[in-house]
């Protein structure tokens, strides 16, 4: 499953692009809990999780298909 | 189907493209008001550093499709004539311009108020963010107050 | 002894002395945002007859003093970097540029408002006369809404 | 005594400079009386004299020397 991250979470996962390991993601949730573990730095930042374009909150049902991004505040300008 | 206008330039908005903005409206007639934002690069101390640069980037497909909602959305609410926006990405150094907003309406106070608004909702609505370049080449991110 | 800058321009304002005004700020690092206003001649249909051009007069020595003495207010008022204001003399033909309000500051809040601000003291409290020259050379004299 | 017209007056005085023959002239009052006297349209228009670079009320003192202007509302910008 692929993830887009940008601004400073970028620092978090040294890069834009992470490759997550998907077995057990089919929801938000689920995929919060999975990156929570790998990055417990993650619970100290606020960010917005998109999927398909789209803000989706954590009962949203995601797979290997969806395009998903972190987004954390917006600093533009 | 909607056609969704770029708004990103790669590198620093150089003012003659400002002034190309402008020339370009001379053959709108009904225009009377024009109102223009730059945002520039502030030299700002951040732990005792100075910030030489802000390197931007964009989620580009969401942030064109916001761009887009914001611009339509204005121009219906002030009955503007025309309506642009353009970000910079990529690195931008102190003293060059990172944000050009141009709005024009037939009278001055539609012109000005939009072009207000506009920039308030780029900054809190478009996802974009800035890496601000310290002289010791370390960074911090910078936040936009809510 | 104040310096008092001349305001007036003989003719339309051009877009690239706009375009030099802004390159002129690249140095001046503490500024984080410009707000830009631009007057331009719109085609009003006056008695059924279009507007062609406005053929400006100023009462020039008076209108000198109150431009300096809104300008150093609104510097003041809103702790600006800068601020610039050129008036056009002279007939300016329809979709030309005939004011150009130019405020920098820190943040984007304060140029935005002197702007704002300083674009209305010039209309209201600026000796100056708008004639408009219709399509069959007769004329009416422009009113600002008060 | 020399006026300086401005903006739509000048189309009552048919120019933006007056000569006026200042025989009894001392004040703004004064002035004015003689101006409507001379040019009653002026009755029905809004103005301000400007004696010296200020805006003068009717008690104003005014001489030949004096520098004098006629200034309708403001329409610039």
């Amino acid at each position: 499953m692929k993830l887009k991250i940008f601004g400073k979470l970028a620092d978090i996962f040294h890069g834009n692009e992470y490759d997550l390991d998907s077995e057990n993601v089919k929801s938000v949730s689920e995929l919060k809990v999975k990156l929570f573990e790998k990055f417990p730095e993650l619970k100290e930042s606020t960010f917005l999780i998109i999927v398909n374009g789209v803000k989706a909150n954590d009962s949203k049902i995601i797979s290997i298909s969806s395009e998903i991004a972190l987004l954390p505040p917006y600093s533009g300008g | 189907m909607k056609k969704i206008k770029d708004i990103f330039i790669e590198g620093p908005i150089n003012p003659i493209f400002v002034a190309e903005s402008i020339t370009k409206h001379t053959v709108k007639t009904t225009i009377g008001g024009h109102s223009i934002f730059l945002g520039q690069i502030r030299e700002d101390m951040i732990d005792k550093k100075k910030v030489q640069a802000i390197h931007f980037t964009a989620y580009k497909e969401m942030a064109l499709e916001k761009a887009h909602e914001i611009r339509e959305e204005i121009i219906a609410k002030y009955g503007l004539t025309c309506a642009h926006i353009y970000h910079s990405l990529g690195e931008i150094k102190v003293g060059e311009i990172c944000l050009f907003v141009f709005t024009s309406a037939a009278h001055r106070k539609e012109a000005i108020n939009a072009c207000n608004e506009m920039v308030d909702r780029i900054k809190k609505e478009v996802p974009l963010w800035g890496k601000e370049i310290l002289e010791d080449n370390s960074h911090t991110w910078k936040e936009n107050k809510q």
